[in-house]
């Protein structure tokens, strides 16, 4: 299954885009796997991932209507 | 196929007729702003206590190089959601009448104001306490991230402690 | 014996010859004041944030009366000397980077603002709990009373709990 | 000696005065006695003496040069 994922930060600036979409993930383990080869910046920074708008630590299925997110670490305010 | 204005409007869900509740402006704080907003609360003459909390920006110095803004963007519907949720906890827990939170996107020089929390209460325990806990929910929870632009428009990711 | 102006201000000795320092005002603290204090403090570039706190006078019931307004008066030279003194201590204590205080004398009424404490820093726990500390000492340790004016011109003398 | 007292709040409220002079004090325990006399407002209210604007709890003699003033609890803020 394709999953878009939005991209933020650091992220977003390296990869110079705020969405990839990624081919054959089925959980948020298998998104994170792939991450890490699909770009040095995923392993040099502390990601996170939220589906729909939530921190997911666990590992969950993914669906393609799934909005999903990976965050480098927060530095607001 | 084609919709009237009038149309579309009344195809959407209505939360998205009404302009959504956000915390994030796209500029800088203005001191007359946080004028308006504490006047506007003089009708409320339950209030005895405002807390507020203003973020500015430092011109850090980074090795040779100063800071001269902070560039921030956010992850705006997850932010919003999670802040009317964390809201809704700290009206629990402390006796509360109004709570306000603005954070600015984009780019804010050093002395600018990128942060403005405003709580209010009865008796001032509450506020200090809550606006202590929303700013760190703010620096620690909110999907908010901050680049710093140094001198020569060299830049570094802002790291919260 | 009479003085011109110019030698009266030279026998003086020198701190009386400067205005002296004071938390004291003579009217309610309008929000313009407020926003022009933060404006200020736009150009200290290495203040990081921002505490205030603000106290408004709130029409409580008593009974069947309502609070319209309250008069303050203070023990204003102890209660400045003593706030120069406290104010040391809290520079001593955290590492801030300026501290402001006023409190207005005469009746102000409900709705309106008769405390301002302001303070600044780099990081912002200092000021946070540098904030929370001034407060405390304002309502507890600072020579100042205040009387509720009720509703048919009643008066009560506040209490501090 | 005559001391002159400075007086704040209910009880400047209650003598309808800012300052009253006080007779034959010689310290801060002979001044809270003759007070207790002079006003029953000063049974009514837990007042705290000042001299020369510092708080004073333990005795101490007076002086006539002393600035002396007697407070009822604060309440500002």
């Amino acid at each position: 299954m394709n999953i878009k994922v939005k991209l933020f930060g650091v992220l977003a600036d390296e990869l110079q885009r705020q969405e990839v979409t990624m081919n054959n993930i089925s959980d948020v383990r298998s998104l994170e796997k792939q991450l890490l080869d699909f770009h040095p910046v995923f392993n040099r920074v502390h990601c996170r991932i939220a589906v729909n708008r939530k921190l997911v630590t666990d590992n969950m299925v993914l669906h393609s209507s799934d909005e999903v997110a990976v965050m480098p670490p927060f530095s607001g305010g | 196929m084609q919709f009237t204005p009038e149309f579309e409007v009344m195809e959407q869900p209505s939360a998205k007729v009404h302009r959504k509740k956000t915390m994030f402006i796209h500029n800088p704080v203005s001191p007359v702003f946080i004028a308006d907003a504490i006047a506007k609360h003089a009708a409320n003459t339950a209030i005895g206590a405002h807390q507020i909390f203003l973020g500015q920006i430092r011109a850090d110095k980074i090795d040779e190089q100063i800071v001269e803004a902070i560039e921030f963007s956010a992850y705006e519907d997850m932010a919003d959601e999670a802040y009317a949720d964390f809201r809704e906890t700290l009206f629990k827990n402390y006796e509360l009448t109004c709570m306000h939170v603005y954070h600015s996107l984009g780019r804010v020089n050093t002395g600018g104001i990128n942060l403005f929390v405003f709580v209010s209460s009865v008796h001032r325990k509450a506020a200090t306490a809550a606006c202590a806990e929303l700013v760190e929910w703010i620096k620690c929870k909110a999907p908010i991230w901050g680049k710093e632009i140094l001198t020569g428009d060299q830049v570094q990711w802002k790291v919260n402690n």
